[in-house]
């Protein structure tokens, strides 16, 4: 956790503006349309703050569509290390003509606004510091050719950017040359570009205008920057996955598109064989399938998608349940029901997870907040889907997953793998048999044997109809009941081993914050807030798993309210909260909700609890 | 199915195999389907098919989906691993145990319905890839498990117990296993153990998805007159292609087969399968002949059985994904976790 | 509910063989193997009973399978009009060799077997009454065919336990002929080999040994007999469905058939042609797509399925609800998870049908308790779907489905059917436009116009994906809260037109059964065994319907214990009522569950609510 | 389609059609697809054609599954309702809408991702039932939604931008269409506009399902050089089987086309399509013919485009349900629900 600014008593923003410059906090807006190159330049952009150890994020609001639609890249670069989304943009880089007017309409008084000249929009409000630049005129100066031209315009306002936040130009060729690596050319072109666009800020420009600066500091040494697709992809690599399969779907595609480049990277055997397969799909059934064929044979074996597949998989994931048979499944979410929001964030597949599939089923989730769990918790999936038998879900979300992160580099995982209870041709020799489906050591796992085991006693036959404990078919009640009983022991078991809570107990606090995943950010930010603003502690319970642990009850009975922050319309994790906890905790058990598709940030959360407790403490 | 390269032993005794094993070590649990179930005659062949050719049972691995037909796998080969899977989704779960594990010999069982209807696109699937495995379509053109519904193969006029009549098409799953590129097609009819036990010998030397559709009669719910399925339809209109025999890789080729009146097709394991010629003449290594014969028998109504398609030069999946010889299930911590230093080279990129 | 016969001091079961024949109130087995052809017999058996004006209850325990495994089927006749499952067998009837030894050792003592003589059941018990009768002798007689020989043998235990039971063989000569109706062969074979049964008992046997009697009582005139199933198709067709689509699976398939039977005798119009299509689909994604698709062109749609069914059917179902298509989706569930035990029932997915489908969802569901809400609730399902646009679920089970049920005949239906708010091109005409998914009438549900609508402004584009009030594709987070609001608003509307809640609030009660479905039988027995036996009373709250009406609330707090009793293992109704009640209300919840597969029994309800009511109170 | 008996208009004033539509009553949305993309061409023939035939827009419903082809029916016909479903589940909705009345002329766009991958299942069992409507496929091998992943039909040896290579066949959608007796079977070009409304008007007179297979190159994803798929590769490799041209039932036939140079072939509403002999002679109603063809073609890696295959005597799904004739969606309640008596009658039955 950052560290906490020392207390202001109105709120910053305005404050901040009307003290001289503003140091290293502060967002650019970059509205653009997809399609048009300015990933690269965005990414130049952040890395160069990056580089001059000034804590940053990126975030990436995009369409549903592939070229020609608006796009917005937001960079928001704080001092203090908070890293969330923040609604106010301080600098706009206005880029497509389709929204800027509405981009500028938006922007709180005083603001920056940098944007193509022609677009004229110094006529639409009188309290902004306009920077107009011939983006178009400034492009033909390097190459006639217009479809280069295009994405040279892009490289071009990194340098006026640069210029106007006195970004060391030296930090901004190194993020240059990092981001088109290997490739001279287009180094040198946009150089060329980034160059034009300093000089023609410098030039024309008085850069002490702009109220917010970038002064070098020293908060990103030896951070690195991921998104949390890749970095999961680091997790399940590390982990030894061996079968990968999967099925296109934003937001999940780079998971298993980046695991395919790394694993042809570090996972090719000196013969150049591979030791992986991974395969692409026809279908989300097929995906499911295949993890579940090849986790039922012995193979650390995965699938990721995102809500659309995970409601396919419903029946396949209760075939793992019931049949017990170890898979990880990535859920990357996205905004739904249905189709939803393809290209924007939500935590609302909870309940398809926890549930999932008809019957009586319950399923084991790890949820990361960040980059570094991403990487840990893919790894540890693969120990608990094989310690327990049974499908494991990660769900991170498109925030998370899409995005990139600044973080410390990741641990290298130096345990054993726990491969769980398999039994070998040597262990079947001394043992001479085994049943499949008894519960040897009591804590509801069987034991197992792989396909090809050389051993008479090794065979079994896997169903996901009724069986008895020696996996022969059976529908006596006696027999269901005591398996189905089994079934859930080891659910009771798994809560010994998924990853705990994290938990920050503020002293003399009488509410907490609940929080998971990618909402993690913005609650932190708003503690902060909370008690620099308003002198108000509030605890804070992270929780980082399903099924809970025994944390969840005292967390509850040490607070009078609990405020669980969730990035969905019903409250999805409040309900399975609500159903773990005896009643007398549950009604301590309070709602904030965010569902519009857009990453949450401290200030909706901190306004929420504050509207919340005021509107009544009972 | 690349099988073991383990040599014949000198002189086999009786009523074992070359492994020393005997037909009851190929069994399994006792069927439960009805009495004279065409599915129960299919596990029959299957037993004797791989006790013959000597596979060892703890290197096979049963697969099926939902059916009488996908139940099966319990009634045979009991000292293999079998996992009876959900409906119509066999070929993804097959696909998951051979990259998992290619060193075993997968058989797949479904049913018409199975296949057909609710798995047909996972089956296509499977085909476009050239899994390694026995797929068994049990096709009496029925639903038998839940009463005797057609199913996608019942033939356009078929009548069903209750006397509706079928007014759809047939799907015919070896036209399209030949046209979505599978290497290995045949046909036969639960009434013919003798060219079941051929057909299933070369499939166990072939690699590649081997798609075997047998009329397997429900005679609780399609032996009827009226019926396209039944035990005497399908007698009544077999077309026999050619006499099939089997010569394994381990046996001697002692029969001259430069005679006109056979021919011989090489295994990818070195078995072979000697065809003999019924007056018609046929090249079941011809893709063209082989569609064309399926349409003009399908126009007849008549059924073709016998080897009607293969092709030992198609490379199947596992070749194509270039995997490691070893099985990936069972691959040591030290080969499929990289060295600390390759993360510390990636983290450093990432800086 | 049937009168509460005078109240009794210990359990009536032992009470009864003591004091001499025990009149209309006892439980017959016939264990026997499937595909053997005793399906009809035991409906003659059941039939003849019901004719004789006593109460009576069928229910076939059955395997997996064809032919050839254990089947139970089990006739419970009680005065009192109790037709839950009674767990206690008073009258074996023991044709399968297979478990006969079991079958016989699992009765209590001075209970009744007929069996076939070669199976010498007497050596094993000696505290049985034994009627050893020579089946396959006497079918010898009849024919020498050995198919049919089996087949009489099943008609000759008709015979024989009539005769020892004292039923009139007119009644049972009656039922014979409406089985066989048409068939005159058949009567006539039939006939004789019922006539034999009862000819061998009368010289064979003294029926005065048996301590169980029939004698015409007068509680089932006017009444029929129907499996719930078929009384859903009948509520189908009386609704006026016009797209049927299926796909075989048990326990569901009959509901379809037998709307198929139906609808082919009163759906097809004078020049021969249907007013309705009813089609076998592919599987379950198929038929839900097809469904949905006809009810967005505006046809009164419906497929019917089980557990498997609806976990394929998840993506389509949030489709339905984002979308906002009406359709009606019958569960006819079964034991789960995964294929679970295909022909045995449970109540166990509820979770998978409220919440059905990734992100925020939540549906309505219907659950009929007895064959005439299976009418009444297949009926209304129409009205709400189209009411609401949103499928609507029918949650019945495999006992309700699949056996036979006493119940009064069906009323006619005679409102109009509701066809919801769906704009005509004379409604279009007088509007000029319409905005597809306004608010307008403050009741969340917008209207809609049909494909083919003849006006220009009729037509707009359905989507999964994001949208504005006017069906055109939106990202914007403003416009996508709003509709997710409204969808929220929509299911909050529900409430006041789903079935209400059926309650019985008994004096004085302190604590009280919140039942549905098929429990409900227990529940009712379970309540008159708790009055009579231990002067307990206990009210009953019978929910039949989510989301919940305003009553539940009020019924818990006017109890200071509620026993949700259900059949699954992880209580999931109880599970939907935590999440919607206040805490201190949630608080008095408790769970009675019963999952093995066969059918919850009145005495399993007692005792459990007597070991929780004496375990401690709090 | 049965389309609209109406006449034409004696006199019609230019720029509008029979029903004195104009053009733009026949457009939609704007695009938002990439600039180039194939599919926005495919669009802008759909509205030529239902323009020149004279479609009633109401009459239309307009099915998509999920892809930037699937995304196309927002872009043409706004006056006719449309339908953009689940990834690969159009088939299964059209049947539901042509269910709920068959008045309606449904077309349906897919992708080659929507259909023969996460489809095929689907795609297979409308072909078999035959549901009558128009299903375009905007085949570019890729998906180009989810940012270029082969699908299904990439061709083997293809190379993708990242210039990995698909070592995967294609699954050929015209033959499986054929196979699985559709019979109407279309292939084109986005690049050729001139074909594709002949062969779209064509559909527009059939009735039954009219499979249209346009290579549309993706612009951003597939149009590179390696790839099967691209406009440069699709315009070198096209075969054409013939010069295609429409004539609607409302006009005059005035040509004589006993000429040997061209042949005609009488649609289901009695509208012609007049075929122009290419130098190889070619009979579309030859389903044997229509298959070889298509093999020769794909062996020799060339696309083949006209009027493949084509049968106006098969009946429809619709016909065969023997439904009334009236719209199911809007039959009154006292047709659909049975009298008070009917009830009692069954309920006697029961007791
Ligand atoms: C998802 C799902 N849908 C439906 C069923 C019900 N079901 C079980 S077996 C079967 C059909 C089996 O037919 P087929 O594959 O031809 O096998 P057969 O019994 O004829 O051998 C069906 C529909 C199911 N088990 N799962
Ligand atoms: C169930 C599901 N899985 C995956 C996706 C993601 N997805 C959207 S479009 C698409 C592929 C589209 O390819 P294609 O049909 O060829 O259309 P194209 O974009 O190439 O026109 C995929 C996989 C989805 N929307 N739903
Ligand atoms: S129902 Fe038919 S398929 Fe099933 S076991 Fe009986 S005969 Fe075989
Ligand atoms: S990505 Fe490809 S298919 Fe999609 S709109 Fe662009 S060019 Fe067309
Ligand atoms: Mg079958
Ligand atoms: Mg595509």
């Amino acid at each position: 956790m950052p560290n906490q600014s020392p207390q202001v008593l109105v709120a910053e923003e305005e404050q901040r503006l009307n003290g001289g410059p503003v140091i290293n906090d502060f967002s650019i807006q970059v509205a653009t349309v997809n399609g048009s190159g300015s990933q690269s330049s965005n990414t130049v952009l952040m890395r160069s703050i990056f580089q001059m150890g000034i804590p940053v994020s990126g975030k990436n609001l995009f369409p549903s569509n592939i070229a020609g639609l608006p796009t917005w890249f937001t960079i928001r670069a704080n001092r203090d290390g908070w890293i969330a989304r923040r609604k106010e943009i301080d600098f706009l880089v206005a880029m497509n003509p389709e929204t800027a007017r509405e981009d500028v309409m938006n922007l709180d008084p005083n603001r920056v606004v940098v944007y193509e000249e022609t677009l004229k929009l110094d006529q639409y409000r009188r309290d902004l510091a306009f920077f107009p630049v011939p983006f178009a005129k400034l492009a033909t100066e390097i190459t006639p050719d217009s479809r280069l031209r295009k994405l040279l315009a892009n490289m071009i306002y990194v340098g006026v950017v640069s210029e106007l936040l006195e970004i060391d130009p030296a930090e901004t060729e190194t993020a240059l040359t990092k981001q088109f690596k290997g490739k001279a050319k287009a180094v040198a072109l946009n150089k060329t570009a980034l160059d034009i666009g300093s000089k023609f800020a410098k030039q024309t420009f008085d850069r002490t205008v702009v109220p917010y600066k970038c002064q070098r500091m020293n908060a990103t040494k030896g951070k690195i920057i991921i998104d949390g697709n890749s970095a999961a992809a680091l997790g399940c690599m590390f982990a030894g996955v061996t079968v990968a399969t999967w099925y296109p779907i934003t937001p999940s595609s780079s998971l298993c598109e980046t695991l395919a480049d790394y694993m042809k990277e570090y996972r090719i055997e000196k013969d150049g064989k591979a030791n992986f397969a991974i395969v692409q799909a026809e279908d989300e059934l097929a995906a499911v399938g295949m993890a579940i064929g090849a986790g039922w044979a012995g193979a650390r074996s995965m699938t990721s998608t995102a809500g659309p597949g995970i409601s396919l998989m419903q029946e396949f994931i209760g075939l793992g349940y019931y049949a017990e048979i170890p898979t990880v499944i990535f859920d990357i979410t996205r905004v739904g029901p249905s189709t939803g929001l393809p290209t924007r964030t939500q935590q609302s597949d909870i309940l398809s997870l926890a549930y999932a599939s008809h019957g009586d089923t319950k399923h084991i989730v790890l949820v990361p907040a960040s980059v570094e769990e991403c990487f840990q918790m893919a790894y540890d999936a693969f120990d608990l889907a094989e310690r327990f038998q049974t499908p494991v879900f990660v769900m991170s979300d498109l925030d998370l997953g899409m995005n990139n992160w600044m973080a410390d580099p990741f641990k290298y995982p130096k345990e054993k793998f726990d491969r769980g209870k398999v039994l070998s041709a040597d262990d079947l020799k001394r043992l001479g048999s085994f049943r499949r489906y008894a519960d040897v050591d009591g804590d509801g796992i069987p034991y197992r044997t792989l396909p090809g085991t050389n051993h008479p006693a090794a065979s079994y036959f896997t169903r996901g109809s009724g069986h008895n404990e020696n996996a022969a078919y059976s529908e006596r009640p006696d027999d269901y009941k005591r398996n189905m009983e089994r079934l859930n022991k080891k659910y009771e078991t798994a809560r010994q081993h998924v990853p705990p809570p994290e938990i920050q107990y503020a002293t003399g606090a009488k509410i907490g914050f609940l929080g998971f995943g990618t909402s993690h950010w913005a609650i932190i930010e708003s503690l902060d807030q909370l008690q620099r603003e308003y002198d108000t502690s509030v605890s804070y319970y992270r929780l980082r798993a399903v099924p809970f642990t025994k944390h969840l009850a005292e967390f509850f009975e040490r607070h009078d309210r609990v405020y669980v922050v969730e990035q969905n319309r019903d409250g999805q994790m409040g309900m399975l909260i609500k159903l773990e906890l005896p009643a007398e905790l549950a009604r301590k058990l309070r709602s904030i909700r965010h569902y519009s598709g857009i990453p949450i940030d401290a200030r909706f959360v901190t306004d929420a609890l504050l509207a919340a407790e005021k509107g009544g403490q009972n | 199915m690349s099988l073991t390269t383990q040599q014949p032993p000198a002189a086999a005794p009786k009523n074992v195999n070359r492994l020393g094993l005997t037909m009851a070590d190929y069994k399994g649990a006792e069927s439960t389907l009805c009495a004279g179930c065409g599915h129960d005659a299919i596990t029959s062949q299957i037993i004797k098919a791989f006790y013959e050719y000597g596979v060892e049972p703890h290197r096979v691995a049963k697969l099926s989906g939902i059916g009488c037909s996908s139940k099966t796998p319990a009634y045979f080969l009991s000292k293999s691993h079998g996992f009876n899977g959900v409906h119509g989704r066999m070929p993804a779960i097959a696909t998951g145990v051979m990259l998992a594990n290619k060193s075993l010999i997968s058989i797949g069982v479904s049913g018409d319905g199975d296949t057909a209807s609710i798995g047909m696109g996972q089956f296509v699937h499977l085909l476009r890839r050239n899994v390694p495995m026995i797929y068994i379509i049990e096709n009496n053109g029925v639903y038998g498990l839940t009463k005797g519904q057609f199913s996608a193969t019942a033939d356009l006029g078929s009548k069903a117990k209750s006397g509706v009549m079928n007014d759809l098409p047939a799907i015919d799953v070896c036209t399209m296993a030949i046209e979505l590129g599978c290497n290995f097609v045949a046909r036969s009819f639960a009434g013919d153990p003798k060219q079941m036990v051929a057909l299933l010998k070369a499939a166990l030397g072939h690699r590649g998805t081997a798609v075997f559709d047998v009329i397997s009669p429900c005679v609780t719910f399609n032996n009827h007159e009226g019926s396209t399925k039944s035990y005497k339809y399908a007698k009544d209109h077999e077309e026999l292609l050619h006499e099939i025999s089997f010569v394994p890789f381990f046996e001697q080729i002692t029969v001259d087969y430069s005679d006109g009146e056979t021919s011989d097709v090489e295994l990818h394991d070195g078995s072979h399968i000697r065809l003999r010629k019924t007056d018609k003449g046929y090249d079941p290594t011809n893709k063209g002949e082989a569609l064309d014969t399926l349409r003009k028998c399908q126009e007849l109504n008549e059924f073709l059985t016998g080897l009607i398609y293969i092709n030992e030069m198609k490379p199947d999946f596992l070749t194509l994904l270039n995997m490691t010889d070893e099985p990936l299930a069972t691959l040591p911590q030290e080969r499929v976790q990289p060295k600390e230093d390759d993360l510390r080279e990636i983290m450093a990129e990432l800086m």
